[in-house]
């Protein structure tokens, strides 16, 4: 068994591609979805996994600082793509101007401090110059993670929000309207795997791992769940 | 004026079924065995039992029938229950005033200072229930229920706790309420001295049915009752102060079949009082003896003799010119000076209590 | 040591738990007086109902939640129509998740509490000329002292602590739905352990005078006049 | 064997200060005002009061002194509250075992069966108490106490609830415990009729404070007590069984002054009794009258007089060859017929109560 | 409708429920004991550290108590070097942290229900020679009833719902330490909200029915021999 410690935004992902593995290989995956930061204060503690596949490229970092983690095995797996999303088929047209009219009561995001998702919407937010706006008027609601903001979107509380691509794109594409925002107004959301020490050993760890960063059906299943590998 | 009631109720066993028409003054005895059924027959007074099906009207004023079921926070009554039942969480002038103030000012017709005063509760009623002592807390209790001004007392045994010095001190002021305020009530008690004090009608239940009732005079010299075997039975008379002895501090008192020295009553001459003679303070002669200190002698004649409670002795209902008297003698003095229907005698009658 | 944000942060968390502790408990009342009075059978169900917000995890609960006050939801929306505007993201939205989060521990004590009095006291009254609310609101309150006293530190308590119900249905808004509990996770999560300490300290510290001095107070009251 | 207790409690304004040496058998009667401190003696002997200061050690085993202070459970001792106080959590017959089987086997005197049948609780014992009669609750806390097999029983009024019948069954089964298993006991009560029937030493309390103490014979007699103020305030004489009368259902009793016919008793000639005469029930008389219903006529001597509680009447103390005798006359008779100190009466006792 | 996961996580949630129920109450009954009979001064503070539980986020308790339980923790350690292990991420962890969550819930209505038993009985009980242990168990204890039957269904309930201890302190791990409501965590994250749902509705379902029969068995129950 392969212990995997996911960000719970990958989780689905995973699954799809563990599909694919364990056949392929005869390791099973144990799956562990929680919090990046959760994960690593885990981590710290001796929590046993094998393998960490975090929302953040600073985690696995920390983690190989402090020997929990074994350096040379980082990677990164998926970049994230934000979009803003509204499940009401016109809210958002292709400039977005949604954002600068103010016709909406909530736009959701996840907690910049914690969540990628809510960093790069900030980013964005901030690059159009709306944050500070949205914030005094108090519109801007956060969840502790881009699942919550989907939730919260998704459920009609908040009228849009920030959520990540891989949440909304289906096989028949993305319901409702969405705006990508261009790649350049937020630092990339690049989700980083390391091996973890107590598993330094374990080479079905290591072989994942490999997999994961190299097999070609398994940046395909990436990608078509909503991120891209470049 | 009398009060109706008409209540059946089953609780387990026991059945409560009684049907009685009640004087809507003075005081009525209740009477019975333990597990007669007093405390459940007061609490469907108080419409407190619920289930209980029943028609109740007091003096007048329907308070329970088919159909109408009047709340017991509408029913002007008091009640002291059995057990005592302070409110905890106040004290004993808290306990007072809870009544009170709930009683339309129109309505108050009992003192405060009286009550408390008769009671002897003034050092109590800074003082929370569980300090005090079991009397102590009855005598809140029956203080609490005055002060609401009752129309009619339910009174569950309220003096059971109290020593003897302190009931002497509360029945008198139970009559006055009775005759002041003119507050009927109904009073459970085990006591023969306190029906004979206190009762003019009494309701003796058994088995939660009625066994017999009416006027106490009647219901003591009754020699068909379980009344007349207890040890302290003895008759009430109705009699008028016919003089004063200042000298032996003694009055005299009068009724058809004779007179009888007491002690000196308040009472002016005229004035109608109520005596008690207990049967085993009765003895029959044939001859006046005029050396002895016995001073009451009363001549009656023999009515009906019948067995008492312990197989030495007989009760003997005597009828001195109509009023009805009981004296309780030993079969063999019965036989010894022929105490037999028909014949009269002296009575000795060696102690009398003064009821009221 | 703490940033004028985690000030704000537990500053609505007092208000919230104040708040909503009061509510609750006048609300709750009636329900646990009649949970003890009634011999209805319905009142079994009743009760499993009221424990319920215990068996689902907060922020799921949360998520119904959003859903029912919502503006898209069934009550969401009536509020909405009828001009209150609907509950999500708001603090009288909070106020109504906290509440409903707290009910068991609201509801539980005060039943027994009612229930431990008794029949007798209230019988008592009632022949004082005592009317059903007046009884219940001299003798039946009074004597429920002590299970006020533990439903009103529960629900404060656990209001102070919630997070889950709190972030789904409050959006995190700062100095409107932003508690301390959420400013606390937040600190964890972004590894910011030194804030996330000095916080949690702050929270626990205060509740811990806060709840001493009011255990203090009750105690006091309770030497006198308290049913043995 | 004897009681020793030793005492000091303070309760507020209450202020518990007792040191007594009791007998170590028979009953030993606590008698005093309601708020006297009955309540809190029995609690300080029963171990409730630990913040009792004193000392207490029953026929020789040490209960508490300085340093030492046996637990309340190690105390072989029954309790009767004065407040019933069943566990409601438990039927009669729980509560019945409760004591019983926390009693050693070895230890265990008192027979199930013979309990459960005197006090007539039979049909209570599958009940819980929140649906008996006050009296019913009373009764099966008298048998709880009683099935522990105690070797010191407190009783708080234990026979205030009951019904005058109910109370005259159970009377003589709490004699019977007394001499059959020698259970000595402390028996708080108001009546002095209890007092009388069943206690053989006791304690007068006034305001927490021993005001007198001593054998019952002795107290009863002394005319310096509020006890001989009392409306039954009267004698004990210890008698001894002469003869019975088949025919009358009678039994004569001699003691040292002379000779009484009560109702049959059932011990033999020679057995040893007590009886009480009230005060009331005496009257003096200069000249023997053999044609009065009046059976039982004793000489004696006047000893002493004092007032009694009403004006109208006095004590007087009589001396019949060493058994002291009380009788109440009024003033009137008393200069009627002239009694002084030094004279001497035919008593004629109209009513004997035989104790046992 | 359920995967066999979701299954699994519900086993292991009535394990956990169940287990920490059980101990917690045995465990409690001494504390709420012992505070509902003292007089000593210290007594307040117990009550409020026993009340702390409540005032922190669960996550953030769970955060301390991994750096309590962890390895690296004063207690972890310890268990460790005895020999025991330390309690992070296992079952036994998750029932330490339940507890530790649930106390107060479980102190308060027995403490209350103690306390309004009253000294009556016990006096009563020590004349008919039950020593203080024996009188504890068979008067105290059974007068009790409605507190521990309040204490353990809140107890269990509050577990049943319990999320951000678990998942910090547990760590996620299939079979072991993934409770149902972690289960539905992982699909709302996934987006898999078919599948939250239903394990949702199945716990609650399961909740109703179970609260409901125990409910009503208790109300059974007091129907005789309850102090009224
Ligand atoms: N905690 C307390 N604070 C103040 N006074 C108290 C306290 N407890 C008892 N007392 C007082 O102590 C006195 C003695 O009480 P106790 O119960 O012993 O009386 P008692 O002789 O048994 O009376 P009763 O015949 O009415 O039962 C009473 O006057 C009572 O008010
Ligand atoms: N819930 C009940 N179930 C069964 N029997 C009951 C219930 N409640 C009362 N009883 C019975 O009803 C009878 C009457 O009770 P009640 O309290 O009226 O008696 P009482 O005459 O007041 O007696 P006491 O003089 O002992 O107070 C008793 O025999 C009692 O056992
Ligand atoms: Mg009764
Ligand atoms: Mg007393």
């Amino acid at each position: 068994d392969i212990r995997v410690a996911v960000a719970a935004n990958f989780t689905a992902t995973l699954e799809a591609l563990a599909a694919v593995y364990e056949p392929a290989s005869g390791n099973r995956l144990v799956v562990s979805p929680g919090a990046t930061g959760a994960l690593y204060s885990q981590i710290a503690n001796a929590a046993p996994f094998d393998v960490l596949l975090a929302a953040d490229e600073l985690r696995p970092r920390k983690l190989i600082d402090q020997g929990m983690a074994v350096a040379g095995t980082e990677f990164v797996y998926a970049r994230g793509i934000p979009v803003l999303w509204s499940p009401q088929p016109d809210l958002i047209d292709e400039e977005a101007s949604v954002l600068r009219s103010g016709r909406f009561r909530y736009l959701a995001i996840a907690e910049p401090r914690t969540a990628p998702y809510g960093a790069a919407a900030r980013s964005v937010l901030e690059a159009l110059a709306l944050w500070d706006t949205l914030e005094r008027r108090q519109q801007l609601v956060r969840g502790s993670s881009v699942a919550q903001t989907h939730s919260q979107v998704a459920g009609g509380a908040a009228d849009l929000g920030f959520v990540a691509l891989a949440q909304v794109q289906t096989a028949e594409g993305i319901p409702g309207s969405y705006w990508i925002p261009p790649p350049e107004l937020y630092a990339p959301l690049t989700q980083g795997a390391v091996l973890l020490s107590s598993a330094r050993a374990r080479s079905a760890a290591r072989h994942f791992l490999r997999w994961l960063q190299t097999d070609a059906e398994a940046a395909a299943i990436i990608e078509a769940a909503g991120y891209r590998r470049d | 004026m009398s009060i109706d009631a008409r209540f059946c109720l089953q609780r387990g066993e026991f059945h409560l079924d009684v049907d009685v028409t009640l004087p809507g003054e003075g005081v009525t005895a209740v009477f019975g065995a333990s597990g007669a059924g007093k405390s459940t027959l007061l609490r469907c007074v108080a419409g407190l039992e619920r289930a209980a099906q029943g028609v109740l009207s007091v003096n007048g004023e329907v308070w329970q029938r088919e159909g109408l079921f009047l709340p017991v926070h509408r029913r002007p009554l008091g009640v002291v229950f059995q057990e005592s039942s302070l409110f905890p969480h106040l004290t004993g002038a808290g306990n007072l005033r809870f009544g009170l103030q709930r009683t339309p000012i129109g309505e108050r017709c009992v003192d405060w200072d009286e009550v408390v005063q008769l009671l002897g509760i003034a050092p109590l009623l800074p003082r929370y229930p569980d300090s005090l002592s079991g009397g102590e807390r009855q005598r809140i209790a029956l203080a609490r229920a005055l002060l609401a001004s009752p129309q009619l007392l339910l009174l569950d045994e309220p003096l059971a706790a109290l020593d003897e010095a302190r009931k002497a001190e509360i029945l008198p002021f139970l009559e006055r309420l009775r005759t002041r305020f003119a507050m009927p009530m109904l009073y459970v008690t085990h006591s023969m001295r306190e029906v004979a004090r206190l009762a003019d009608y009494l309701v003796l239940l058994e088995g939660g049915r009625v066994r017999a009732q009416g006027p106490v005079q009647e219901m003591l010299s009754r020699l068909d009752l379980s009344l007349a075997a207890a040890d302290d039975a003895g008759v009430v008379i109705d009699a008028v102060v016919a003089e004063h002895d200042a000298q032996w501090h003694l009055s005299r008192l009068s009724f058809p079949g004779g007179s009888l020295w007491v002690s000196r009553c308040a009472e002016p001459p005229g004035e109608r009082l109520r005596c008690r003679v207990l049967a085993r303070d009765v003895s029959l002669t044939r001859e006046r003896n005029e050396q002895s200190s016995i001073v009451n002698l009363v001549a009656a004649e023999v009515v009906e003799l019948a067995p008492a409670a312990s197989p030495a002795h007989v009760m003997v209902r005597l009828d001195a010119q109509g009023t009805p008297l009981l004296a309780r003698i030993t079969r063999q003095s019965q036989a010894r000076i022929a105490v037999q229907p028909g014949e009269c005698f002296w009575l000795q009658i060696k102690s009398v209590a003064l009821l009221r | 040591m703490l940033s004028p944000d985690d000030l704000t942060a537990l500053w609505v968390t007092l208000k919230l738990a104040a708040v909503s502790t009061v509510l609750l408990i006048v609300l709750a009342t009636p329900l646990a007086w009649w949970l003890s009075q009634t011999r209805a059978r319905g009142r079994v169900l009743v009760e499993a109902v009221v424990t319920l917000p215990l068996v689902l995890p907060p922020t799921v609960l949360g998520f119904y939640l959003l859903l029912l006050l919502g503006p898209k939801g069934p009550v969401g929306a009536v509020l909405e129509d009828i001009g209150i505007g609907h509950l999500a993201f708001s603090f009288s939205g909070l106020v109504v998740g906290s509440m409903i989060y707290s009910l068991p521990f609201v509801v539980q004590p005060l039943q027994n509490a009612f229930a431990a009095t008794g029949t007798r006291l209230l019988e008592v009254a009632a022949t004082l000329r005592a009317s059903p609310l007046d009884r219940f609101l001299t003798v039946a309150l009074p004597l429920a002292r002590r299970g006020y006293f533990t439903a009103a530190v529960l629900a404060f308590a656990h209001t102070l602590g919630e997070f889950g119900v709190i972030i789904m249905l409050g959006g995190n808004i700062p100095g409107e739905t932003r508690v301390a509990s959420i400013a606390i996770y937040n600190h964890v999560e972004a590894l910011d352990y030194g804030s996330a300490h000095a916080l949690a300290l702050t929270l626990v510290v205060f509740s811990l005078v806060l709840l001493t001095l009011v255990y203090a107070l009750n105690r006091r009251g309770q030497s006198v006049g308290v049913p043995r």
